[in-house]
């Protein structure tokens, strides 16, 4: 992994000019082969879940190579574009065409740029060490294969999202990431709470694809395509109004994958799933789908700026949500779950903030996904020693007991609270200049929620590995075993060198990205050094709170009855109360109206007719006298009015 | 003299003839109503395919008159049969076709 | 004269459904395999016949005109185009499957099985002529025909409410049948005004009907395919049907033999009253809307297992009858390839929740909970037939339905946003069944509740790949769509709304598109 | 001028005959009634040129199936009469109705009808005659409905055999049996068989009751079919009624009781 970096660093290094648009040619050699990347993962799933019990045996490690040898495929990939020219590094491959209706055709091909690449490494990476790390931690669970085989669907889909050239397929992924992500959340079915968390999180996330789909309609009507190229190409001509639709239709498709508020609720929830689910899906990859959509979508947004705007209120708000959130929870996954949101609004933030945000978007995503992923596999190191105790006011003092996951979680604990030179100070650092080069509220909104995270991670930190012992176990806490601290310990080390890495190493991810995004230089209101004092302060200030709160004083076990922001917190900011008063009630006084209205309005109608036939007959039955005279003098009367009738119709 | 004449009369029997089976409750009487109505109706065709100078008329007459022949056979036998078991020939009593 | 491969492929399934019925009572194992034997055979015909047109290979398929009732015009006229193509395989398709997970519903209901599978294939002999049927005549007689196979399906083989449920389903279907008989008359008094008497489809659709005439004659067709589709607001047969009838016999009601409404209006009614339509479209669209979103609400207030299935399928004809009525070539395209997507999606449903029906002896979502425990293949079936009924790429429900909301969008911009709702609406029903009969804790009634067995997987297993494979690779087929759909809306005279906004220039050349 | 004659003079009597059978109370004055209409328009056929068609009415229907009437009114009862009391509600009101709106309509055709005020006649149409110009016509153009009817006419025979014919359930006993069984089972006083109706000077009729030796008179000696229609004389007329002589001459011997009547087991020997 490090080299990896290392070489991506000397490759950047090389790379020179940059600008926005570059060609895209058709692939050729080993880009060819980029579908490999879907293919291996695919594969594996189908392996494992058609499979049956054969390969319940070997199901771990077949799961394993998949994403392995998708990750090597994605090292081959990677070095050979850097055997290319810098503004030559996008290469479609052609797989098949999809449909063709109505003048709207689709074809399914894949688009390796600097953008998916970066994707690509991060997906296959991240997720073959969450991979190895599962075997550890699902051990003990009978249906490991399977785990497996939906965590090979994950990759493949999220390999999918990232790579599509067309607004379609990308979709295609996007639905199969979200499927995973159901699948994986629920996983633990006979738990009714992860049953429920798995429904919620995909009903939250087609209210999003609600967007997408009403976002690709819209490509459709004022482009004819949605295929990369063509939507990109043509953007320009499109009426502002139209382009900022389009914007404000991917934004709510964002917000549903990424949890950016509104449609926040089901993150939290989420943690249902076993944690490496929530390390690789709702920490790391998936949910920074949203993301990549807005830096992949730069073009429209470039021409929307009240689109833009709306992404930068949502990232900011979502910020601070999250930040709050996670101040108040106890359960250490739930916290961890906030502090994703709150990240994750500082990416969707900077996408916001257009040609100078995007890099720094995508770098904060990146150094992300390395120490989010490693928090998370440590709470899971933790909880796996803890005997899945989740309820950080039961730990306490755990630093001598499990020293290798003490110590790499706080790798990435000051990643994450951005102290130089570890990897998230870099790129959270950036964002905050970005932010207040736009402008002072959304920078100080960055700021502030910067040294939110400072508090509630180092609040965190405290009741986790220091402090009083407060659990009582006749088997103390354990170390976990080596295939599980061995991921751990390569996450540690990817917090650490990351972001440096990533920026100063060689060169700048800003110039391999460039291509991609463009780029937009801007002009601070304060001096550099000011502003990095600044924030430093804050986070500091951050963490002595933590500190004066939960290191001075001992931690209590049970929950204080706190302020009423610390009670909101604790209830997501009410952010499911309001889904329930708002969609869920209504909703279901509605339906039940209406299956009353079908009962008693609709199906009335149809059955109150058929009685009043049959009222009616009944009396018109009574004129069956069965007397054979009355029967002749109807006839006598009907022939009566045939022949009229024929008479009139007739004669003149 | 004006053939006319035989189509009224014709007319008068046949209505004779429905009236007859109207309101005569004895299924003989109404029997022979219906035999009145055809007859007045074989009058016509006579009258008619002497007034068009066409045979077919009285062909037709001819045909009416077998069947007529027919009915009646059948017709009384059905009449016979009632009244062995109902002891009763009046049309009114047989009106079980009826819900 | 070539052979007739179209005379050939419907009198398949009707020869043997007479050698269904001539088996001997009481040897209702032979009349099964009889019956499966002739579904199979017919769809060995139709692949046939859907080789040639999907992928040009020159079958000898041709189309047959013989002479019926010459005086009135009315001929025994067969052709397949795009359209009648892709819900003749549907149609050939899913009788054998139906067949085979209809093996032990007669026997469990203790009733002799032969009336059932004769019936069954009964109904797919005047399915397919409908579908392949070139005369307005022939269509009328066989959209009407069919009802009285179906009839004695529900009324004799269902649950308690059966014969409410079929004198429903009769009645329902009569009432739109005699509007549409009063219609097809209507059609052809015009033909005879206009000299030239038939019901030879293409001559009437040649017709100048003047539009008010026009408009009588599509109110008359258009009830009876809202009727038979079901569009809001009639369709309360549906759910009745769905909940009564046995769960295979539900399937094929609602997924092939329900297709014969909203094939008539899009074979039919959109080419024959080009002017009534465009300006009916609207009033049908905002019906159509009505339907989704309502048959989706009531779906999730159902407490009957099957009842839901019947809802969600309303929602889904719904989507249908929005994609043909919005006139725009993707959303009928969609449209008609959702009416095949939908017609396997509800098909496996349906069948899934048989089988859960028939292992617990209740209809009732409640007296399941947690079944994903001791049945995790059968569990794993419904989620999948499930996930295709919330359309969920790469299934090929999704396609269709993306393609019906997206064309739809290019004309009716509310209708589309509305409709989009459904999207969620979808996951809500179907997942929240999913976790209300499948995950939880185990409920003791479903405890030891065998998992899938050889002849179910047998009939699942097909419509899921079929759905799969379908979705990864539709072009074939929606291109034998698309095909047949574009002269179908020349002939309305909508033209393919332009592209917004300029495609630029390098893109075109670039790319070729 | 004949013709006129003949009209104006028969008309009227077909058209009394018709409204005879409508007012008849009796079914066979009703018939009889018909029989004269159809006789009357036997000769309206003959004065209109069909002489075949006259002499078939008079042949088929005066003679074949009026009879066939009177005699299944000879079965039913030739004296019955009907009541003119109308028990249909309505049914008068509506028949007058039907058969004035009839009327109407038939006279208003025919009035408004434009007809040859004199008939063409049937000379050009039969060259030979009335009777070979139909035998042509039902042999030649008409041989195809002439089977038919054939046909019909026969099936309407075996049909009518068949409605009418009664499956006897039980062996039907022979005198001898009768006979035997009288002595073994029956009163002795019916061993020699029931009385004989219709012993007396004054009323030797089958419609008066025997008096058995001690002078009560003996109902069984009557025709059942008789005191069903009421036409049988009272018994109490001829009822002995004894002196106190008789009485004490009665006294002497056994007082029979007189011979009550179960004559229903018997009384089908009589019939």
């Amino acid at each position: 992994m490090t080299s990896t970096l290392s070489a991506l660093a000397t490759a950047v290094a090389t790379e020179g000019g940059h600008g926005g648009g570059q060609a895209v040619v058709s692939a050729t050699g080993v880009f060819d082969l980029t579908w490999l990347l879907i293919a291996f993962p695919l594969l594996g799933a189908a392996i494992l879940l058609l499979g049956g019990r054969r390969t319940d045996r070997v199901g771990h490690l077949i799961g394993c190579g998949a994403s392995i040898a998708s990750f090597v495929m994605g090292l081959v990939l990677f070095f050979a574009m850097l055997g290319e020219p810098s503004d030559g590094r996008a290469f479609t491959v052609q797989l098949w065409e999809y449909v063709n209706a109505g003048g709207y055709s689709v074809d399914v091909s894949l688009l390796l740029d600097q953008l998916s690449m970066a994707f690509v490494l991060l997906i296959t990476g991240v997720g073959s060490l969450i991979h190895v790390y599962s075997i550890g931690y699902m051990e003990h669970d009978e249906r490991r294969r399977r785990f497996f085989g939906y965590l090979n669907l994950f990759v493949a889909a999220m390999l999918l999202l990232v790579l599509a050239s067309d607004y379609l397929v990308l979709f295609i992924g996007w639905e199969g990431v979200g499927l995973a992500s159901y699948l994986l959340i629920g996983f633990w079915q006979h738990k009714n709470s992860a049953a429920v968390a798995a429904k919620k999180a995909f009903v939250v996330n087609r209210v999003g694809d609600m967007g997408m789909v009403l976002a690709m309609a819209s490509m459709i009507t004022v482009f004819g395509s949605t295929a990369f190229d063509v939507v990109f190409a043509s953007a320009e001509g499109a009426s502002t109004g139209w382009v900022t639709v389009i914007g404000l239709f991917l934004l709510l498709g964002a917000c549903g994958k990424s949890a950016q508020f509104p449609l926040q609720s089901w993150l939290l929830d989420a943690m249902e799933g076993p944690t490496p689910v929530s390390a690789l899906i709702h920490a790391a990859t998936m949910v920074t789908a949203g993301v990549y959509l807005i830096v992949r979508s730069a073009a429209i947004y470039d021409l929307a700026p009240d689109a833009r705007t709306a992404v930068v209120v949502v990232g900011a708000i979502t910020l601070l949500m999250g930040a709050i959130i996670g101040c108040a929870k106890d359960d250490i996954k739930k916290a961890l779950a906030g502090s994703t949101m709150s990240q994750i609004g500082y990416m969707t933030l900077a996408a916001g903030l257009g040609p100078a945000g995007y890099a720094f978007a995508i770098f904060h995503l990146l150094t992300h996904g390395f120490f989010k992923a490693n928090m998370f596999l440590g709470a899971g190191s933790v909880m796996h020693g803890m005997h899945d105790e989740v309820n950080m006011r039961r730990y306490g003092g755990l630093r001598i007991m499990m020293p290798v996951t003490f110590i790499t979680f706080a790798m990435g604990y000051l990643a994450i609270i951005g102290i130089p030179p570890f990897a998230g100070y870099f790129s959270k650092d950036k964002i905050i200049e970005a932010a207040f080069a736009d402008n002072w509220v959304v920078g100080l909104a960055t700021l502030l929620g910067a040294g939110i995270t400072a508090f509630y991670m180092t609040r965190l930190m405290l009741m986790t590995f220091f402090g009083n012992r407060r659990w009582q176990h006749s088997d103390p806490p354990h170390e976990s075993p080596p295939v599980m601290t061995v991921p751990l310990i390569v996450l540690a080390v990817l917090s650490v060198i990351g972001g440096f890495g990533l920026l100063y190493l060689g060169a700048d991810i800003v110039d391999w990205l460039a291509p991609v995004t463009g780029e937009a230089h801007h002009d601070l209101p304060m001096p550099l050094w000011l502003l990095i004092t600044i924030t430093l302060a804050t986070v500091v200030a951050g963490v002595a709170v933590a500190w004066a709160m939960y290191g001075h004083r001992a931690v209590r076990e049970d929950v204080p009855a706190g302020n009423p922001l610390t009670v909101a917190a604790r209830n997501d900011l009410y952010g499911d109360a309001f889904n329930e008063a708002v969609f869920m009630r209504p909703g279901q006084y509605l339906t039940r109206s209406l299956v009353y209205f079908e009962n008693r309005g609709v199906d009335g109608a149809v059955v109150g007719t058929a009685t009043a036939v049959g009222g009616l007959s009944a009396r018109l039955r009574r004129w069956q006298t069965g007397f054979v005279r009355s029967y002749a003098a109807t006839m006598l009367g009907g022939v009566g009015v045939v022949v009229l009738a024929m008479l009139l119709v007739r004669l003149p | 003299m004006n053939p006319t004449n035989y189509l009224v009369l014709s007319i008068i029997l046949f209505s004779i003839g429905a009236a007859g089976v109207l309101v005569r409750r004895n299924a003989l009487i109404a029997f022979m109503s219906v035999e009145l109505m055809l007859n007045a109706a074989n009058l016509s065709f006579v009258t008619f395919a002497r007034m068009h100078g066409n045979l077919d008329g009285q062909i037709v007459a001819f045909f009416v008159m077998v069947v007529a022949a027919a009915e009646v056979v059948v017709g009384l036998a059905i009449i016979v049969t009632i009244f062995r078991t109902r002891r009763s020939a009046s049309v009114d009593d047989a009106s079980l076709l009826k819900l | 004269m070539t052979f007739p491969w179209l005379t050939t492929l419907i009198a398949l399934p009707a020869l043997g459904a007479v050698l269904t019925a001539l088996v001997p009572s009481g040897r209702g194992p032979l009349a099964k395999q009889v019956a499966t034997g002739f579904a199979l055979l017919t769809l060995l015909v139709g692949a046939l016949i859907s080789i040639q047109y999907l992928f040009d290979v020159d079958m000898g398929v041709e189309s047959e005109t013989y002479e019926w009732i010459p005086e009135f015009g009315a001929s025994w006229a067969l052709d397949v185009h795009g359209i009648s193509l892709a819900l003749m395989a549907l149609t050939v398709l899913a009788t054998p499957i139906v067949a085979l997970a209809m093996w032990r519903e007669a026997e469990d209901e203790q009733r002799d099985p032969k009336a059932f599978f004769a019936l069954l294939l009964v109904v797919e002999a005047l399915t397919l002529t409908a579908f392949l049927s070139q005369d307005v005549l022939l269509f009328y007689v066989v959209f009407e025909a069919m009802l009285i196979p179906l009839y004695f399906m529900i009324g004799m083989y269902g649950g308690p409410q059966r014969r409410y449920a079929a004198v429903k389903f009769l009645l329902y279907n009569l009432v739109g049948g005699l509007a549409m008989l009063a219609a097809v008359i209507g059609l052809y008094v015009q033909s005879v005004d206009a000299g030239n008497p038939s019901f030879f489809l293409p001559d009437l659709i040649a017709l100048d009907i003047d539009t008010t005439t026009q408009w009588w004659l599509f109110v008359g067709f258009m009830l009876a395919f809202a009727i038979k589709a079901p569009l809001w607001p009639f369709h309360t047969w549906l759910p009745d049907a769905a909940a009564e009838a046995t769960p295979s016999n539900a399937a094929f009601l609602s997924g092939v033999a329900d297709k014969v409404g909203t094939y008539g209006m899009i074979a039919l009614v959109l080419p024959l009253f080009p002017d009534a339509s465009r300006d009916a479209a609207p009033v049908i669209v905002a019906l159509a809307v009505v339907s989704i979103i309502y048959g989706a609400l009531l779906a999730i207030g159902q407490t009957d297992l099957k009842r839901l299935i019947g809802y969600t399928s309303i929602s889904h004809f719904g989507f249908i009858v929005l994609g043909i009525f919005a006139l725009s070539g993707q959303a009928a395209t969609g449209a008609t390839f959702y009416m095949v997507n939908h017609g396997l999606s509800t098909i496996a449903l349906f069948v899934v929740v048989g089988f859960l029906i028939n292992r617990r002896g209740s209809r009732q979502v409640d007296d399941f909970g947690g079944v994903q425990k001791p049945a995790p293949k059968l569990a794993g079936v419904f989620l999948v037939a499930g996930l295709s009924g919330l359309a969920l790429p790469p299934l090929a429900t999704f396609l269709s339905e993306f393609l019906v909301i997206s064309g739809t969008f290019t004309r009716y911009r509310p209708a589309a946003i509305i409709a989009t709702l459904g999207i969620v609406l979808s996951a809500l029903y179907i997942l929240w069944l999913y976790q209300r009969t499948m995950t939880g804790p185990v409920q003791p009634a479903v405890e030891g509740m065998p998992d899938l067995r050889t002849r179910e997987a047998v009939v699942v297993a097909p419509l899921l790949a079929l759905l799969l494979v379908v979705g990864f690779f539709p072009k074939p087929l929606t291109d034998a769509i698309d095909e047949a759909v574009e002269p179908t809306l020349v002939e309305v005279g909508v033209e393919p709304p332009e592209p917004l906004a300029p495609v630029a220039e390098h893109v075109e050349e670039g790319t070729g598109r | 001028m004949g013709e006129t004659a003949l009209f104006w003079i028969m008309a009227p009597i077909a058209v009394l005959g018709a409204l005879g059978l409508v007012f008849a109370r009796k079914a066979v004055h009703g018939a009889l009634s018909l029989a004269l209409t159809m006789i009357s328009l036997a000769l309206f056929y003959i004065a209109q040129e069909a002489p075949f068609l006259g002499v078939v009415q008079i042949v088929v229907y005066t003679g074949a199936i009026m009879m066939l009437f009177l005699f299944v009114i000879m079965l039913v009862g030739v004296d019955s009469s009907d009541s003119r009391v109308e028990t249909i509600r309505g049914q008068r009101a509506a028949a007058t109705l039907a058969v004035l709106g009839v009327i109407v309509l038939l006279t208003g055709v025919t009035v408004r009808a434009t007809l040859p005020s004199e008939p063409t006649g049937l000379a050009q149409a039969t060259p030979d005659g009335n009777v070979p110009a139909i035998a042509d016509a039902i042999f030649g153009t008409y041989v195809w409905a002439f089977e038919v009817v054939a046909a019909l006419l026969i099936t309407a025979a075996v049909g009518a055999m068949t409605l009418t014919h009664r499956e006897r359930l039980f062996h039907r006993p022979t005198q001898k049996e009768l006979s035997i069984k009288r002595f073994t089972e029956g009163p002795p006083g019916e061993a020699a068989g029931l009385p004989v109706p219709g012993v007396y000077a004054r009323h030797n009729a089958v419609d008066t009751p025997a008096l058995l030796p001690d002078g009560t008179p003996s109902e069984a000696s009557i025709n059942r079919v008789l005191v069903a229609r009421g036409a049988a004389r009272s018994t109490e007329e001829f009822r002995h009624h004894p002196t106190p002589a008789d009485i004490e001459a009665g006294a002497e011997g056994e007082t029979d009781e007189p011979v009550g009547g179960d004559d229903d087991t018997n009384g089908g020997e009589r019939a």
